[in-house]
C-alpha cells in the first residue's frame, strides 16, 4: 500500500532551468490539446516553458489544481478549452468559465498577481493560437517573477 | 416579543409539530444568550429573544433535520434556504419560527457590522413570524453603499500588500476548524482538508497550509455564503473571515447578479451558467 | 531566595538575558495577547488576563518537524541552539507543564518536547486579577502558585516586584538583584495573593466529579449535554494540557501538530471505520480524558483550571457547568430548567 | 511497487532530430518507479511494438510510459500493444514529445529538458493508473427521426430497408416539410411532389415505419442503445384510427383563414388538412379558429363527418418510447426580412420571399401557378429577385453563405418566364455560387436562354410608388445607378436554424453554433455523427442543404444508424466518475452540472451512523467522464477514472523543483 509518499519514492531532484519560468497548462483533450498538436503540426515554435497537463473537458480543471500549482512554487497556470458552445460536453466550458472568473478574483484579492493565472480558449483548429497564447503567457508570466509565494526566504514571521 | 415566541413555541411542542426547539436563552452572566435545546412545555420559559442572539442556530441543522422547531432572524433563514436549495433539510421537517430582528450587538454591545446593511429584518420564509412591538413595515431592500466598504479598502490597496495582508492573517491561524464547524453551509460529513489520498490541503498549521485552508474554505462558500459572519465570530485568532466572504459575494453579484439565501429554487450560481456569462478575461 | 526587585531593573535584567536567551513574553497583537519571541523590552505586557494560547506550543508546537528525508535519507530536525526563556508565565499554565511531563517525560522520554523543557527557563507572573471563568484553585494550585516555575513575580504595586526563586536555575538567574524582601513586602504580597484567590468564585470538585463520570458513561445526559457543542477545536487547542496529535508527512517532512477528540475524524481509521464519529463519544472523551482516565494513570486531574475553554467557546458551553449537572449515580437525567 | 517502462521514440527524426532521446530515456531511468527504459527508431512499428511487448513480459512491467506522438495518433495502438503484453491497456500512457515539444522549439537543450519533464510527468501519473474495465450495454433495435421532411423520410426508408425498425416524430399534421411546398427542383425541373409524394406514401405503407405526425419530443433521457423518449401527440381532435380523409369535414366547415403551407396567400379551413398529398390524410382542428371550441356554436364537422371521427374533447396523450439511436431531421427555418429598413420592413405585400413564390409558381397553389402581385391579385410582369438577404450579413443577418438561394434564384426566375413569357426578371446577386453537379450550366442557361438579367450589386432602397415597388440599387459591374419599376420583389432570405434548436440540442445533448446550427462531431470526417454516441445529424439542421445533399447526409445518417444496431451490445468508455457515498454529501451540486443527466438522488444506510440521507449516483452508461462533477464536488467525493484526483496531483507534483522547501 503506498499512499502517502514515502522515502524512497521521492524524486527530488532539481527539475526547472534557473531563470525560466515554469507553467503548467491544463487542457482539455478535445480542443486545445488537439489545437496544441495542430501547432506541432504546423511546425510552429514557442518559448518551451509550459508542461501540458492533459483532462478530458476544461470542466474537469478544479480551480484547487491551479492552487497547488501556485502553492507548490510553479510561476503560472494556463487554463484552456474548447471555445463557448463548442464544448465536446456540450456545457463543460460554459462551467469552467463561471468557476474560474471567480477563482480568478479570490486569487487577486489574496495577493497572487493576476500575471501568473491564464485562460484561453484554443480550439482544434487554431495551432497558431496556442502558439500565440503562450509566448503571450510566457511573457507575461515571466513579468511577474519567480514564485516566491512560500518560499523559506519571502516567509513573513511576526 | 418573548411572550409571542414563547406561546409559539408552546403550540409548536403542544401539537406535536415539532420535537424539539432551537432557541436562545440566557447565558451564566444573565446578559449574553447561548442557544438552547427545549424539548418539553415547561422548558419554554427559558427561551428569550433580544438583540444578544448573535449566533445563527441553523448550524445546528446540520445535525438535527427533523422534526424541528428553529428560532431564525431573517440572515439566519437564508441559510435555512441554502440548506433546502443544497439537499440537505426538508423544508416540510423544520418549523421556522422567524423573528424581527432590528439588529444585534456583540458582547462588547457593538452594533454588529453585517446588520448594518441588513436587508432581512423580516425573514424571508417562516412558519410563525414573531414581530416586534413597533415592527419595521418592510426589509429594506436598497444597497448600502456601506456594505462592500471593508472589501474595497483592501482591493485599493496593491498585490503585494494584500498578500502581506493576508499572510499575517493566516498565519495566527491555528486550524481548530471553528470557522467551518460554526458554519451552517459546512456540512460535508468528511471536509476536504481531511482528505489524505491525495493530501489536497496541508494539514499542519503552516504559513502554507493555512493559506490553502482559508482559500479553499472561501472558495467552496463562493456563491452560497449567505453572510451570517460567524466563522468571523467564532475566530479565535481574529481572522477577518467575512473580508474574503464578502469580497467573493461582491463579486458574483455583479457578474451574475445572484444573491444566495433568497429563493431555494435556484441553482448554486456556481453550478449554473449563462451564454453570456462574463469572459473578457479568457484569451 | 526572595528578593524585591524595581520594575525598572526587572526590564534591566531582561535586556541582559536577551543576550542569552530567546526572550519569549506576552505581548498585544490587535487586541490578543500572545506569547512571543520578543526583541525589544517595550513589547512586553506586565500585566494581561491570560494568553490566548497557553504556553504549552511551545514544547508540543503546533505544528512541529520531527525529520527531514530524501532519497533514503533521514535527517532529524535541528534544535534550537539557543536557551529559551519564558517570561511572564502564568501559574497556571506552568503548572499545565507539569502535566505535560507525565506525557511525554515518563519512561518513553519525547526528545523534542525533552530538549524543549530542558532548554526553557520559566518566569512567572503571579495572577493579581483572575477572571470569572478562572478556578485553577479547585485543583490544588492558586493564582500565585510557584508549581513548575524556574522563578515567580508578583506585582506588589508602585513599580515594584516581589521575585521568588523555585529552582535551582530560578535562583541563579535571581541572585544579586534587587533587595530583601522586608516584611510590609511580605504582608503585601500575603493581601494581593489573598485578595485575588478570593476573587475566584468558580469552584469545581474533581474528586467528585471523578465519582460522577464513572457511574454515569451511559448516562443519558450526555445525549443532551453535547447539543451544543459545535466539534470545532477551539477548546482542546487552547487547553494547557490537552495534547493529542497528529503526525503526517508534507513533501519530505514527516511533521506532528494538534489534533484534538472534538473532530469527527479524530478517532477515522484508513478502513472508514470511526469508533467516535458520534458528538455524543467526542463531547464525553474530553471531560473523561481530564477527570477519569488521566487521574487513573497518573494520579492528577489533567485540567488546571485557566478557564480559557470557557471564554473562548464559540457557543458559550460552561465547562464547569457541564460537569456540575452531570447527575450523580442517576439512570435517568434530571429534568433541566 | 510500480515497475514502469518508459519507451522513447526517435519518429526517425522527427524527434530525434531535436531531442535527445538517449539523454531522455537515460533521464527517465532515475525517476520514481521506473524500471526500465529504451529508446527506438520507430516505436509505432511492427518491430517497436514487439520491443514493448517483450521488455513488458522481460520486466515484470507494470506501467508503459510511451514517449511519442500525441495519444490522438497512437494511444490505442499502445493500450492494445499493453493488452497483448498481459497488462490492463490503462496502465499505458504516452507521453507527448513530439506534436507539444520536438516539433514546437528549436534548440536542442532545451526540447530535451522538456521532454524529460514531459515523461518525468506521464510516468508520475502512471504510477497512479488503476486497471479499467470495459463494460457492455444491450441495444434498442429501433431509431427515432426527429422531423418528417425529405430527411428524415429518406432516412427512415433507409433504415427500414435496412431491416430495422424506426419512428418519425413530425410536428406538423403531416410529413413532408418544405419539400413539399416547393414547385420544381433545380437544375433538373422535376415536380417536387411528384418525386416526394411517393416517397411520402411509402413511409405511410411501410410496417417497419412507424409516423406520429402533429407530435413532439418531449424529454430524452438514457444514452446510446437505450434512449427513452417521451412524446407529445398533440390532440387533432380527430380519431384517426375512424377517419379515412374523406374530405367532408373540410368541405363543410364554415371558417376561411390563412394557410400557413400556403404561406397566407390562400386560404384553409378551421378543421383542414394542410394539403391534399398530406401524409397521414386525416384533418387536424385549428383550436384557434374553430368557432365550437371558442363559442360551443357550430359543430357542422362533427355532425357531417359520416365516421363520428371528431372528437372535440380529445386530449393530448404523452407516449414513452424506447430507441437504440436517435437522428435528428429538424430542417431550418427562414430568415425574417422584416429588419431590413431598406425592404420596407416587411410593409410592402409586393416584396416577398422565395417560398412565398415557390407557392405561387405551383399549379396547385393559392393562385394557380400565376404570378402575381399579393397587393391587388395582378399578374406580375416584372420581378426583381434580390438575393443574399441576411445571408453573409454578420451585423444583421447570419455570417454563413445559405448555399441554395443562388440556384433556387435562378430556377424562380427561369419558371417565370415559363409560366409568362413576357415577363422581365432581374437579379441581384453578390456572388452566384453554382457549385454542383449541372449547377453552373443551369444558371448559364437561365442568363442566356431566358434572358434573365443578371446585376451585380445591391438594392439600397425599395419603396412604393405609384403602386409599383421602386427597386434603386447599382451594378457594381458598370458602375450604373439602377432604378426599376417592379411589381414584385423576391427576397432570397436566410436559412437559419430554427428557433428552439437550442432547445433541442440541449436535450440531446449535443452542441451547436453561434448560430444556433447543430454541430457534427467532426467537420470532415464525422460530418453526420454528433459528439453524443448515438445521435446523428442529416438535412439543414446541421447547414443550409439542398435536396440532393439532404438526401445524401439522410442515408449516411441511416447507415451510422444502422451500424450501431447490427451490434447486441456496445461498449463504454471506461473512464468515467466514481461516487464516494461515505464522504458524499448529498448537496447534488454535481446533478446540477452533469450534461448528460447520468446523477441522480440515491437514497442509502450511512454504514456509520446507519442512518438514511441522500447521495449521489452515477449511471456509468450515461456518464462521459468529461469530470465537471468532479470539480463541483467540495468534499472530493467524485473522482474520475483515468483522470484521478491523484493522477493529476501525482502530474502536478512531478513538476515542482525541489519539493520540501517549505519549513
Amino acid at each position: 500500500m503506498k499512499d502517502s509518499p514515502s522515502v524512497e519514492d521521492r524524486d527530488l531532484e532539481p527539475k526547472s532551468s534557473e531563470g525560466k519560468a515554469k507553467i503548467a497548462a491544463f487542457l482539455c483533450k478535445w480542443c486545445s490539446y488537439a489545437g496544441a498538436d495542430l501547432a506541432g503540426g504546423s511546425r510552429r515554435k514557442y518559448p518551451a516553458n509550459v508542461r501540458i497537463i492533459r483532462t478530458p473537458c476544461s470542466a474537469r480543471i478544479n480551480p484547487l489544481f491551479v492552487w497547488k500549482c501556485l502553492e507548490e512554487g510553479l510561476d503560472g497556470v494556463l487554463v484552456s478549452g474548447c471555445h463557448p458552445g463548442e464544448c465536446h460536453y456540450t456545457e463543460g466550458n460554459y462551467h469552467t468559465r463561471r468557476t474560474f472568473a471567480v477563482f480568478r478574483k479570490l486569487l487577486e484579492y489574496i495577493g497572487i498577481e493576476s500575471e501568473r493565472f491564464h485562460m484561453s480558449w484554443v480550439s482544434a483548429a487554431e495551432g497558431d493560437k496556442w502558439a500565440e497564447v503562450v509566448k503571450e503567457v510566457v511573457k507575461t508570466v515571466e513579468s511577474a517573477g519567480p514564485n516566491k509565494y512560500f518560499s523559506k526566504s519571502e516567509e513573513a514571521h511576526g | 416579543m418573548v411572550e409571542q415566541l414563547r406561546q409559539k413555541a408552546k403550540e409548536l411542542l403542544r401539537n406535536r409539530k415539532v420535537e424539539l426547539i432551537i432557541g436562545y436563552q440566557r447565558s451564566n452572566n444573565n446578559i449574553f444568550t447561548t442557544p438552547c435545546f427545549i424539548e418539553t412545555e415547561d422548558e419554554v420559559s427559558r427561551l428569550v429573544w433580544d438583540k444578544h442572539c448573535i449566533y445563527n442556530l441553523s448550524s445546528y441543522l446540520k445535525e438535527i433535520k427533523k422534526g424541528v422547531g428553529i428560532v431564525a432572524k431573517g440572515c439566519d433563514v437564508k441559510s435555512i434556504v441554502a440548506l433546502i436549495q443544497e439537499n440537505q433539510i426538508d423544508r416540510d421537517q423544520v418549523k421556522i419560527i422567524g423573528v424581527e430582528c432590528q439588529g444585534q450587538v456583540d458582547e462588547k454591545g457593538q452594533s454588529l457590522e453585517k446588520c448594518q446593511s441588513c436587508q432581512v429584518h423580516i425573514p424571508g420564509i417562516y412558519d410563525v413570524l414573531i414581530r416586534s412591538k413597533t415592527p419595521l413595515s418592510k426589509n429594506e431592500p436598497e444597497e448600502s453603499a456601506e456594505e462592500y466598504s471593508a472589501v474595497e479598502e483592501l482591493e485599493a490597496k496593491s498585490t503585494p500588500e494584500r498578500w502581506r495582508f493576508w499572510q499575517q492573517q493566516f498565519e495566527k491561524c491555528i486550524r481548530c476548524y471553528a470557522c467551518r464547524q460554526i458554519c451552517p453551509l459546512c456540512y460535508c460529513s468528511e471536509c476536504i482538508t481531511e482528505k489524505t489520498v491525495p493530501q489536497w490541503i496541508r494539514p499542519s498549521p503552516s504559513l502554507r497550509g493555512n493559506t490553502t485552508w482559508n482559500v479553499v474554505r472561501a472558495f467552496h462558500l463562493a456563491g452560497r455564503c449567505i453572510d451570517c459572519g460567524e466563522c468571523e465570530r467564532v475566530c479565535p485568532v481574529n481572522i477577518p473571515l467575512r473580508k474574503l466572504n464578502k469580497k467573493l459575494q461582491k463579486e458574483i453579484m455583479a457578474m451574475f447578479n445572484y444573491m444566495p439565501g433568497f429563493d431555494s429554487k435556484n441553482k448554486p450560481p456556481l453550478t449554473d451558467f449563462r451564454l453570456d456569462d462574463p469572459e473578457e478575461f479568457v484569451r | 531566595m526572595k528578593r524585591l526587585v524595581r520594575k525598572e531593573e526587572l526590564k534591566k535584567m531582561l535586556a541582559e538575558l536577551m543576550e542569552n536567551y530567546d526572550i519569549i513574553a506576552p505581548v498585544n497583537k490587535e487586541e490578543l495577547i500572545f506569547f512571543q519571541p520578543i526583541t525589544k523590552v517595550e513589547q512586553i505586557l506586565w500585566d494581561y488576563p491570560n494568553s490566548l494560547k497557553p504556553v504549552k506550543e511551545f514544547f508540543l508546537p503546533p505544528r512541529e518537524v520531527l525529520f527531514q528525508f530524501n532519497q533514503g535519507k533521514v535527517q532529524p530536525a535541528d534544535l534550537p541552539p539557543k536557551k529559551r526563556l519564558i517570561w511572564g508565565v502564568r501559574p497556571c499554565d506552568a503548572r499545565s507543564l507539569l502535566l505535560l511531563d507525565k506525557v511525554f517525560l515518563n519512561e518513553n522520554k519525547d526528545i523534542y518536547y525533552l530538549e524543549k523543557r530542558r532548554n526553557t527557563a520559566l518566569i512567572g507572573l503571579s495572577c493579581n486579577h483572575p477572571q470569572e471563568s478562572c478556578f485553577c484553585t479547585s485543583f490544588s494550585s492558586g493564582p500565585h502558585s510557584k508549581d513548575g516555575l524556574d522563578l515567580l513575580m508578583t506585582d506588589l504595586g508602585e513599580e515594584t516586584f516581589l521575585l521568588e526563586s523555585n529552582s535551582p536555575r530560578g535562583e541563579k538567574l535571581l541572585k544579586g538583584r534587587g533587595k530583601e524582601v522586608d516584611k510590609a513586602g511580605e504582608e503585601k504580597r500575603e493581601k494581593i495573593k489573598e485578595k485575588a484567590e478570593r476573587k475566584i468564585s468558580r469552584r469545581l470538585e474533581p474528586d467528585e466529579v471523578l465519582e460522577k463520570l464513572i457511574s454515569g458513561f451511559d448516562n443519558p445526559y450526555w445525549e443532551k449535554a453535547c447539543r451544543q457543542c459545535i466539534s470545532c477545536g477551539i477548546c482542546r487547542y487552547l487547553c494547557p494540557t490537552c495534547h493529542c496529535f497528529d503526525l503526517a508527512d508534507e513533501d519530505s517532512e514527516r511533521v506532528r501538530f494538534w489534533d484534538g477528540c472534538s473532530f469527527p475524524s479524530f478517532t477515522k481509521m484508513t478502513s472508514g471505520e470511526n469508533p467516535k464519529f458520534a458528538k455524543k463519544e467526542r463531547f464525553k472523551q474530553w471531560y473523561y480524558h481530564k477527570f477519569s482516565y488521566f487521574k487513573q494513570n497518573h494520579s492528577v486531574f489533567l485540567c488546571v483550571g485557566c478557564g480559557r475553554c470557557l471564554r473562548n467557546c464559540p457557543v458559550k458551553i460552561d465547562f464547569s457547568e457541564v460537569l456540575e449537572q452531570l447527575p450523580a449515580r442517576a439512570q435517568t437525567p434530571p429534568r433541566e430548567g | 511497487m510500480a515497475r514502469i517502462g518508459v519507451f522513447v521514440c526517435h519518429c526517425g527524426t522527427n524527434i530525434a532530430a531535436t531531442v535527445d532521446v538517449k539523454k531522455v530515456a537515460q533521464a527517465a531511468k532515475s525517476f520514481p518507479g521506473v524500471r526500465f527504459t529504451t529508446d527506438y527508431r520507430y516505436m509505432c512499428s511492427d518491430p517497436g511494438q514487439d520491443l514493448v511487448r517483450r521488455m513488458t513480459k522481460e520486466h515484470s512491467l507494470t506501467g508503459i510510459v510511451v514517449a511519442s506522438c500525441s495519444p490522438s495518433l497512437h494511444e490505442k495502438t499502445f493500450r492494445k500493444c499493453t493488452k497483448d503484453a498481459g497488462l490492463n491497456p490503462y496502465f499505458c500512457e504516452m507521453a507527448n514529445i513530439r506534436e507539444q515539444c520536438s516539433w514546437v522549439h528549436d534548440d536542442r537543450e532545451e526540447a530535451t529538458s522538456k521532454a524529460i519533464d514531459i515523461v518525468r510527468l506521464t510516468a508520475a501519473k502512471v504510477r497512479k493508473n488503476k486497471p479499467l474495465q470495459t463494460a457492455f450495454i444491450p441495444v434498442e433495435k429501433r431509431v427515432l427521426i426527429i422531423g418528417g421532411g425529405i430527411s428524415g423520410i429518406q432516412a427512415a426508408i433507409d433504415i427500414a430497408f435496412a431491416g430495422f425498425k424506426t419512428v418519425i416524430v413530425e410536428r406538423e399534421p403531416s410529413i413532408g416539410g418544405r419539400m413539399a411546398m416547393f414547385d420544381k427542383t433545380f437544375p433538373t425541373l422535376d415536380c417536387a411532389a411528384c418525386i416526394l409524394t411517393p416517397k411520402m406514401v411509402e413511409v405511410s405503407q411501410n410496417d417497419r415505419i412507424k409516423l406520429y405526425t402533429y407530435s413532439e419530443v418531449e424529454t430524452v433521457s438514457g444514452y446510446v442503445g437505450n434512449f427513452e423518449v417521451k412524446i407529445r401527440r398533440k390532440a387533432r381532435l380527430i380519431n384517426e384510427d375512424k377517419c379515412n380523409g374523406c374530405g367532408t369535414c373540410w368541405q363543410r366547415c364554415p371558417v376561411r383563414v390563412p394557410s400557413e403551407f400556403d404561406m397566407n396567400l390562400g386560404k384553409r379551413k378551421a378543421i383542414y388538412v394542410p394539403f391534399p398529398q398530406a401524409v397521414p390524410n386525416v384533418p387536424v382542428i385549428d383550436r384557434e379558429h374553430c368557432v365550437y371550441l371558442s363559442k360551443k356554436k357550430c359543430g357542422i364537422c362533427k355532425k357531417a363527418c359520416p365516421f363520428e371521427a371528431i372528437d372535440y374533447e380529445q386530449e393530448d396523450e404523452i407516449i414513452e418510447e424506447k430507441f437504440g439511436t436517435i437522428i435528428v431531421a429538424t430542417g431550418f427555418t427562414m430568415f425574417d426580412h422584416s429588419i431590413y429598413g431598406e425592404y420596407g420592413y416587411g410593409k410592402y405585400k409586393n416584396v416577398t420571399t422565395g417560398l412565398h413564390f415557390e407557392r405561387m409558381l405551383n399549379s396547385a397553389g393559392p393562385t394557380g401557378g400565376k404570378v402575381i402581385r399579393p397587393s391587388d391579385g395582378k399578374e406580375a410582369q416584372k420581378v426583381v429577385f434580390i438575393q443574399c438577404v441576411g445571408s453573409r450579413d454578420e451585423a444583421r443577418g447570419v455570417p454563413y453563405c445559405s448555399r441554395l438561394c443562388c440556384m433556387y434564384t435562378a430556377k424562380q426566375a427561369l419558371l417565370l418566364k415559363e409560366h409568362n413569357p413576357g415577363a422581365e426578371a432581374y437579379v441581384f446577386y453578390i456572388d452566384i455560387r453554382a457549385a454542383g453537379k449541372n449547377y453552373e450550366e443551369f444558371v448559364e442557361r437561365v442568363q442566356d436562354e431566358y434572358g434573365v438579367t443578371y446585376l451585380r450589386g445591391r438594392v439600397s432602397k425599395i419603396f412604393e410608388r405609384n403602386g409599383r415597388l421602386r427597386v434603386k440599387g447599382c451594378d457594381t459591374l458598370s458602375g450604373a445607378q439602377i432604378e426599376i419599376d417592379a411589381d414584385l420583389v423576391v427576397l432570397a432570405t436566410a436559412l437559419i436554424a430554427r428557433p428552439d434548436a437550442p432547445g433541442l440540442a440541449h436535450m440531446l445533448h449535443i452542441p451547436y453554433d453561434q448560430n444556433h446550427l447543430f454541430t457534427e462531431a467532426h467537420p470532415k470526417l464525422a460530418p453526420v455523427e454528433t459528439v453524443t454516441t448515438g445521435v446523428f445529424l442529416t438535412g439543414a439542421c446541421q447547414s443550409p442543404k439542398d435536396v440532393p445533399d439532404t438526401v445524401a447526409t439522410a442515408s449516411a445518417a441511416s447507415v451510422k444508424a444502422c451500424g450501431l444496431l447490427s451490434h447486441d451490445k456496445l461498449p463504454i468508455e471506461p473512464q468515467i466518475a466514481r461516487v464516494n457515498v461515505d464522504i458524499c454529501s448529498g448537496c447534488l451540486a454535481c446533478k446540477d452540472v452533469c450534461p448528460f443527466g447520468a446523477i441522480e438522488k440515491e437514497e442509502i444506510v450511512d454504514r456509520i451512523t446507519q442512518e438514511k440521507r441522500w447521495v449521489a449516483k452515477i449511471t456509468p452508461s450515461l456518464c462521459n467522464g468529461c469530470g465537471a462533477c468532479n470539480t463541483t464536488c467540495r468534499p472530493g467525493a467524485i473522482d474520475l477514472d483515468g483522470f484521478t484526483e491523484e493522477q493529476i496531483f501525482a502530474e502536478v507534483d512531478s513538476l515542482v523543483a525541489g519539493k520540501g522547501d517549505e519549513k
